[in-house]
């Protein structure tokens, strides 16, 4: 078979459960059951029980064997995994629900994630395998949804609550529309090492590469020079060239967004916006970063109304008073100065004390 | 925790109600030395709060120019097992939908060259194959592809593309984006696996304005499900819902962003002027007994949205408002195609959709790729007075 | 007294009516009593009465001196000028209101402009005097409040609506911010004159003043050459250097902009957005842009709420509604390619069909 | 119109209900050689559909910098009276409040020395006195100083600043415009006279969030009365708006941007949580009787406004939420010439405050004139994450 390319992925046709193949597309309506439970009824009258469990994505062979034998026993040998990195168990025999959410609570699965729930934070590598980051992902993720189990487990929030986190600001983990974004970033510029430099990189890219124009050739060198006034630690040098790395255990760590949004339900998606420029690295719990997050999603579940993400209801009662409701200091470096910036800035005397 | 334990800090992450990544990495370290280096490697990125993986140089499989993401570590005498731990990005079936059987074929496959550990799934939605040495890669692929498994993108490709579970469980799905997502994947094999564009390109597809696969944030094409006629309502689940303790004024009407609902309180009737409602789906999300997408479905198509690099992270944005999405999917292959082409011809190495429409103007992407302007596109006309005129047109 | 520098405007105090300095900063509420006629009532109970007539701004001496006469009848010689260029008669003896009026009415006097009126367009030079016009603005604004003049008499609209005219994008009367803006464009790139050039302006200015970069050293001529794919026509060369003229009778006409605001009530500042990118220069009474400008007021009063200015309706039904409704049509000049282009593009699949 | 009319297109300008400046340029040119070339190459200029007027090269009177625009006719021999028609901006008074008296003055200096034309007023606010040959602007100004009436700005200076009519007649000036202005305009006369910076510089002054002056589209330096404590209301005025039929719920409520009130329209009573008010005056301007601003009163400064040339116009941007206005105004005073300091040092040619505040950041700008952010500076917070640090900051 070697040399077989261009064949794609298998047919998902082949791999859906009978219930769904029967119904595809008949789909009328749906039920949240119980937080973790949805129940979907066909045009046909056909049910499909889905029970969600969280996953940490980070999964042994062991554990996808696990998870097999328990979509074996309930579920006719299927299943499947969301968006956001959930396993799903599709129960077409209503008798099995119950039985099969007593055996995952046994088992110590994490059912919930539905409904105005926090559901499993999107991430990305960290330290686990990339070379970019500021931080580590599942690290923290495991921390945060140790810490807002509840919220995972029971559907008891105002709204959806989407908290993502990538490690670098290349952001994998597309937190830049999130209610809730863990970002790691750098705080110092890339430390040149001429070798490698001269011997790996090109000059010319990796100048080009440099969004803010820090980057100039050092001829004496025969390689780089950056300008650290105007290097704001994007990473950008170090992805086109090894010879710029910029990690650094004081430099690096965690900053927090909020209010961004994907779906267009009420109001049109939104970016998140950058309250805590900086939290330091701490293993293995992150406990400011975790402590951060609770604050947030505690003060916006109090005031909220029904309904109204984050963002939402940030856009009605205003930053200011934002910043007042949890007490996080505002600081310069929340005041944007990149491109769009001015856009940013408040063209009225109307706000709030 | 054991007091002599070699991982004390990541221990700690064993504990707690959430999964933890480190009893599964602890698993396979049970079979597999680079698992059990990785750990090591990683507990002393603990340590050291930094990372311990070298930038990757360029590996893969015959035939592909992508989807494998070298690696190295920083420390290869301690932790000699990682010390080329290269990742494997695995086509994932539309919708993350499997069979048992398929799975355990992937495990057996994985566990025979690589770590034993996977993302399930990546960012992207690929199932991610963490770490194998450079001599197991092709021989892995070989062994994928005796299963059915194909590799994803990486590079400056086409990247895998993904969509939500649409109308294999989701009564909202106005496109079966299964079935498109399948389609597309296969007619564009070649721009997925072999790296041709000036950077990365992608594609995700949404049945509905809630995009559950965020394709408006992270794609340069979104496809999302929407329709043109009315919202099909069941007055009489609309009154069981009222019944039932919803308060339709307050959560449904109040919160409608065009102000086109109206609920008699008295009679318990909802009417919705749906020339006004702009396809938002809140009510339905509220009721969807009651309420149901029109029948004259199609997709919104939107370009653009991406991360922040390099000029700033980007939504999409609306370039045809309404096309009809049925096999063979035509009409929007060949779109795409148009924009790559574009793309391809103007844009600079790294710059990704959305950034040369943003360099070269909409207007120009528009005239290039034969879309007519509508106000559709736009959420405000321009505020500066800064625009250009065809010599032609001034006469 | 020659050589008298920097002695300042006259001192207000000694210019402001007798009712005003005594009731300076106490003036408690106001009334608009009827169109053009504003009651501003005092703490002390002292009453002022202000006339508000419309005026052409270029004005002869002789017209100040008749407005003087009339001051000097019915105000104690005291009146004043607004912001927008009206003329105020300043009347403290409400016994004198009527006859005021009356006289105002008599002489052909434009009393009116006040509450949900059009007031005076704040408006520009044009052909009168300046010399980067690409349109006339006295003109203009004569035809189109003529044609409108029923809503400057009476106040019939839903709210404010503040047109301006500026016959250039520089934009000198601030029309960036208006319910409707009519703004004079140039359509062709400058017309290089080398003489002059070289005899008249610093190159590297010119060139520095272009905001598109289009503008290019010509070394043969020692002159510049202009990338007319990149200009975009705003005249900025020319302020620099009167080489380089770009007026002419078919390039130049009219564009309308909409939806501005200025005032911070209820919605913030707004800038007013291009609907007409186009419309011919046509004295001496442009009927294509008073009926545009009718055609968008009308609509607008038509279909506003109360109390909602043009932005504010416009922002409610969408802009798709707006082309919709006015009938105008859409075309690519509409769609933004300056700086903050990407800001004013859709990014959501909700919009209305 | 005449059939042998020399002007037909501009006398159809004469018919119509709206005040005719075709009848005061021929009102004027009754007497004056300069007003009859005028309205004769205005004529022209509406057959050719083209401006007549060649770019003005630099006059002025002595010691002054500005306040004359220069402006030459390019049909100088076929309308030779107006070969040279320069204006001479003239700073009004506050309010622009004037007695009969003053203005007899002004006309009578005027009609000595130049076309007779006026536009009472120009959109900075002067006194515009539309024409007069070179050799006329000395002996005019001379005149016009005998009467006590100085020039405005033009050019790279600080232009005339302009205020509303504030507590001259509004009962809503938070702040003592006409003061204030007489007293910014005393202050800055240097920089007001003699071209100093990169290029203009505005200061408008409003009394309250109307903007009566229209200073947040078109001043560099924006000063908009408000008060830090709450509504004055007086209840039983309320009342009597309902009772004369005002809809309090639909028309002021329900409009008020932050839902901070409520109308009890059985009790007739209007509660408003004052500090969720963003004092966007819209219930105090509906019921002017009722509602007054608090009494503890001052200013928002804002900065940055400007029209388009070069990077676009801005909207100004607030830098101090707060600020007290009391005579001598030292704070204001002293801020403006330390943003003038800053702007002076760093802007290049033609770049007006806020184009230099965009380039440089807002950072570095509130570093170099010494204020603290604070939330009210901004709409939102950034959305990209390329933010600086300081080196200091990073140990
Ligand atoms: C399974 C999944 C699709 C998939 O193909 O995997 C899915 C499934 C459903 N989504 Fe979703 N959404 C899924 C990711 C998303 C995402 C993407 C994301 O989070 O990254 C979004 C956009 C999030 C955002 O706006 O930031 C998303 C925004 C929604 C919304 C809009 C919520 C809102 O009010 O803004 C609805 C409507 C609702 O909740 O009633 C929705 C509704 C639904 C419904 C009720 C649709 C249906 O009728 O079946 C499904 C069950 C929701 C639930 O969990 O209670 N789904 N949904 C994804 C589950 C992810 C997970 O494991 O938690
Ligand atoms: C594996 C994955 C994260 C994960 O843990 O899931 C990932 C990992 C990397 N991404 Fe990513 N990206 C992954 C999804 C994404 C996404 C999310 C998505 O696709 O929906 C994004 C944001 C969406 C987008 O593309 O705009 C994303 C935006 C980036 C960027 C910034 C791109 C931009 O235009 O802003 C980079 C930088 C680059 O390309 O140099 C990047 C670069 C990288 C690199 C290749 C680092 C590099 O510069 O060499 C990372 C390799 C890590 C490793 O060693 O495995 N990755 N990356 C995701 C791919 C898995 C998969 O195939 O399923
Ligand atoms: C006289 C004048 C100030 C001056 O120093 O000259 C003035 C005077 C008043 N304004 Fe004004 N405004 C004046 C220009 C403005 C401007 C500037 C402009 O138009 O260029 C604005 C901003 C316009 C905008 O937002 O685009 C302005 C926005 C307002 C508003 C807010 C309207 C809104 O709802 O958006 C009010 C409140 C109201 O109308 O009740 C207001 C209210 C008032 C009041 C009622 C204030 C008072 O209590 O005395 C005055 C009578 C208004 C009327 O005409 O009915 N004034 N007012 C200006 C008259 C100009 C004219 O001749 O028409
Ligand atoms: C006379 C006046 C228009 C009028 O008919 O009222 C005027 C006339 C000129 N303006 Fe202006 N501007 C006048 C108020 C304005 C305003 C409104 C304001 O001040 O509130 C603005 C917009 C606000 C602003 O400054 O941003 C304005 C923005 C400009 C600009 C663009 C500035 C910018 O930064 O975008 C220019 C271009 C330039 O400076 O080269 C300009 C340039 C000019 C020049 C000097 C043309 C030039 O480039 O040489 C015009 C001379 C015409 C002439 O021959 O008399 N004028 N100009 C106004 C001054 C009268 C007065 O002193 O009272
Ligand atoms: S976010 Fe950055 S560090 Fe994390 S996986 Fe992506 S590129 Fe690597
Ligand atoms: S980290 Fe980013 S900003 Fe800094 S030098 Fe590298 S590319 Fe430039
Ligand atoms: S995007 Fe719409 S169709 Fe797709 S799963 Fe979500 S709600 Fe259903
Ligand atoms: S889909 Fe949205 S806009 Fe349409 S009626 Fe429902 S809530 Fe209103
Ligand atoms: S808008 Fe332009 S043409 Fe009109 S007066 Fe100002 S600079 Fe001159
Ligand atoms: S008109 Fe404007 S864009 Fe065109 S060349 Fe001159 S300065 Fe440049
Ligand atoms: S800005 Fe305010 S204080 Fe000044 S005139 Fe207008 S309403 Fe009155
Ligand atoms: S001033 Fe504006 S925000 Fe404050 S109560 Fe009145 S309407 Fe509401």
């Amino acid at each position: 078979m070697a040399g077989k390319t261009d064949f794609g992925p298998p047919f998902y046709k082949d791999l859906l459960p009978p219930v769904i193949l029967k119904n595809y597309g008949q789909w009328k309506y749906h039920e949240r059951v119980k937080p973790g439970v949805l129940k979907h009824v066909a045009e046909s009258g056909d049910e499909l029980y889905t029970i969600r469990v969280g996953s940490g994505r980070l999964v042994s062979t062991d554990w996808i064997r696990d998870v097999c034998g328990i979509a074996d026993q309930f579920c006719g040998g299927h299943l499947r995994f969301t968006s956001r990195h959930n396993l799903e168990f599709l129960v077409s025999d209503k008798n099995q629900v119950e039985p099969l959410i007593a055996h995952l609570n046994k088992e110590g699965y994490a059912v919930g994630g539905t409904g105005h729930a926090i559901s499993n934070p999107v991430h990305t590598q960290g330290w686990i395998h990339c070379h970019t980051p500021a931080t580590d992902a599942s690290g923290i993720v495991k921390a945060v949804m140790d810490d807002l189990y509840e919220y995972f487990a029971d559907s008891k929030l105002p709204a959806y609550c989407r908290i993502s986190l990538a490690c670098c600001l290349n952001m994998c983990g597309a937190v830049h529309c999130s209610d809730i974004a863990i970002l790691g970033i750098h705080r110092k510029p890339p430390h040149v090492n001429h070798d490698t430099v001269r011997a790996k990189c090109e000059i010319p890219n990796v100048i080009a590469a440099c969004p803010t124009g820090a980057i100039r050739p050092d001829p004496k060198e025969k390689s780089l020079t950056v300008n650290e006034d105007k290097c704001m630690y994007c990473g950008n040098c170090y992805t086109m060239c090894p010879g710029m790395p910029l990690a650094d255990p004081i430099g690096d760590g965690v900053s927090i967004w909020v209010g961004g949004k994907i779906s267009s339900a009420r109001t049109p998606p939104k970016f998140s916006r950058l309250v805590i420029p900086f939290l330091p690295n701490n293993p293995p719990r992150w406990p400011e970063v975790t402590s951060a997050v609770r604050n947030i999603v505690e003060i916006w579940a109090t005031h909220a109304h029904k309904h109204e993400r984050m963002g939402e209801w940030i856009d009605r009662i205003g930053w200011e008073r934002f910043f007042d409701l949890t007490g996080i200091p505002f600081t310069v470096q929340l005041i944007d100065d990149f491109t769009l910036a001015s856009e940013t800035f408040r063209s009225t005397p109307t706000f709030k004390w | 925790m054991a007091k002599d334990s070699k991982t004390p800090l990541l221990d700690q992450l064993e504990e707690g109600p959430w999964p933890s990544f480190v009893t599964e990495i602890k698993r396979a370290a049970e079979k597999k030395d680079s698992a059990k280096d990785l750990l090591h490697q990683l507990e002393r990125s603990y340590m050291d709060r930094i990372g311990h993986w070298k930038h990757g140089g360029i590996v893969g499989v015959k035939g592909y120019g992508g989807g494998v993401i070298g690696r190295y570590s920083d420390l290869p005498e301690e932790f000699p097992a990682v010390a080329e731990f290269h990742t494997l990005r695995v086509n994932m079936p539309s919708g993350w939908f499997y069979t048992t059987e398929k799975l355990r074929e992937l495990c057996d496959v994985w566990d025979k060259h690589g770590s034993g550990l996977t993302n399930m799934h990546g960012a992207t939605g690929d199932i991610i194959l963490l770490g194998a040495p450079t001599n197991a890669l092709q021989p892995c692929f070989d062994d994928l592809a005796e299963i059915g498994f194909d590799l994803g993108g990486s590079g400056s490709d086409m990247r895998t593309p993904s969509c939500c579970v649409g109308p294999g469980r989701c009564e909202y799905a106005c496109i079966d984006t299964l079935d498109l997502l399948h389609s597309v994947t296969m007619e564009f094999q070649d721009e997925l696996h072999r790296p041709m564009f000036p950077y990365k390109s992608k594609i995700k597809i949404s049945g509905c304005p809630n995009d559950c696969v965020a394709s408006v944030a992270r794609s340069d094409f979104s496809v999302i499900g929407t329709w043109r006629d009315s919202i099909r309502v069941d007055s009489g689940e609309v009154t069981n819902y009222a019944n039932e303790g919803m308060d339709i004024q307050a959560e449904v009407v109040d919160l409608c962003p065009t102000g086109c609902m109206k609920w008699d309180a008295g009679a318990k009737k909802l009417s919705i002027d749906d020339g006004e409602c702009n396809r938002c789906m809140h009510c339905i999300n509220l009721m969807p007994k009651a309420l149901r997408p029109g029948k004259e479905k199609g997709a919104t198509i939107l370009v653009g949205g991406k991360a922040p690099i390099v000029r700033g992270a980007l939504l999409s944005w609306v370039i045809v408002p309404f096309m009809k999405m049925e096999p063979p999917y035509t009409e929007f292959k060949e779109l795409v195609r148009k924009i790559w082409e574009w793309w391809d011809e103007n844009g600079k190495m790294r710059e990704r959709l959305g950034e040369l429409i943003n360099r070269l103007g909409m207007r120009a992407f528009l005239k290039a790729v034969d879309l007519p302007p509508v106000p559709q596109m736009i959420r405000a006309p321009r505020a500066n007075p800064y625009y250009f005129w065809d010599p032609e047109e001034v006469k």
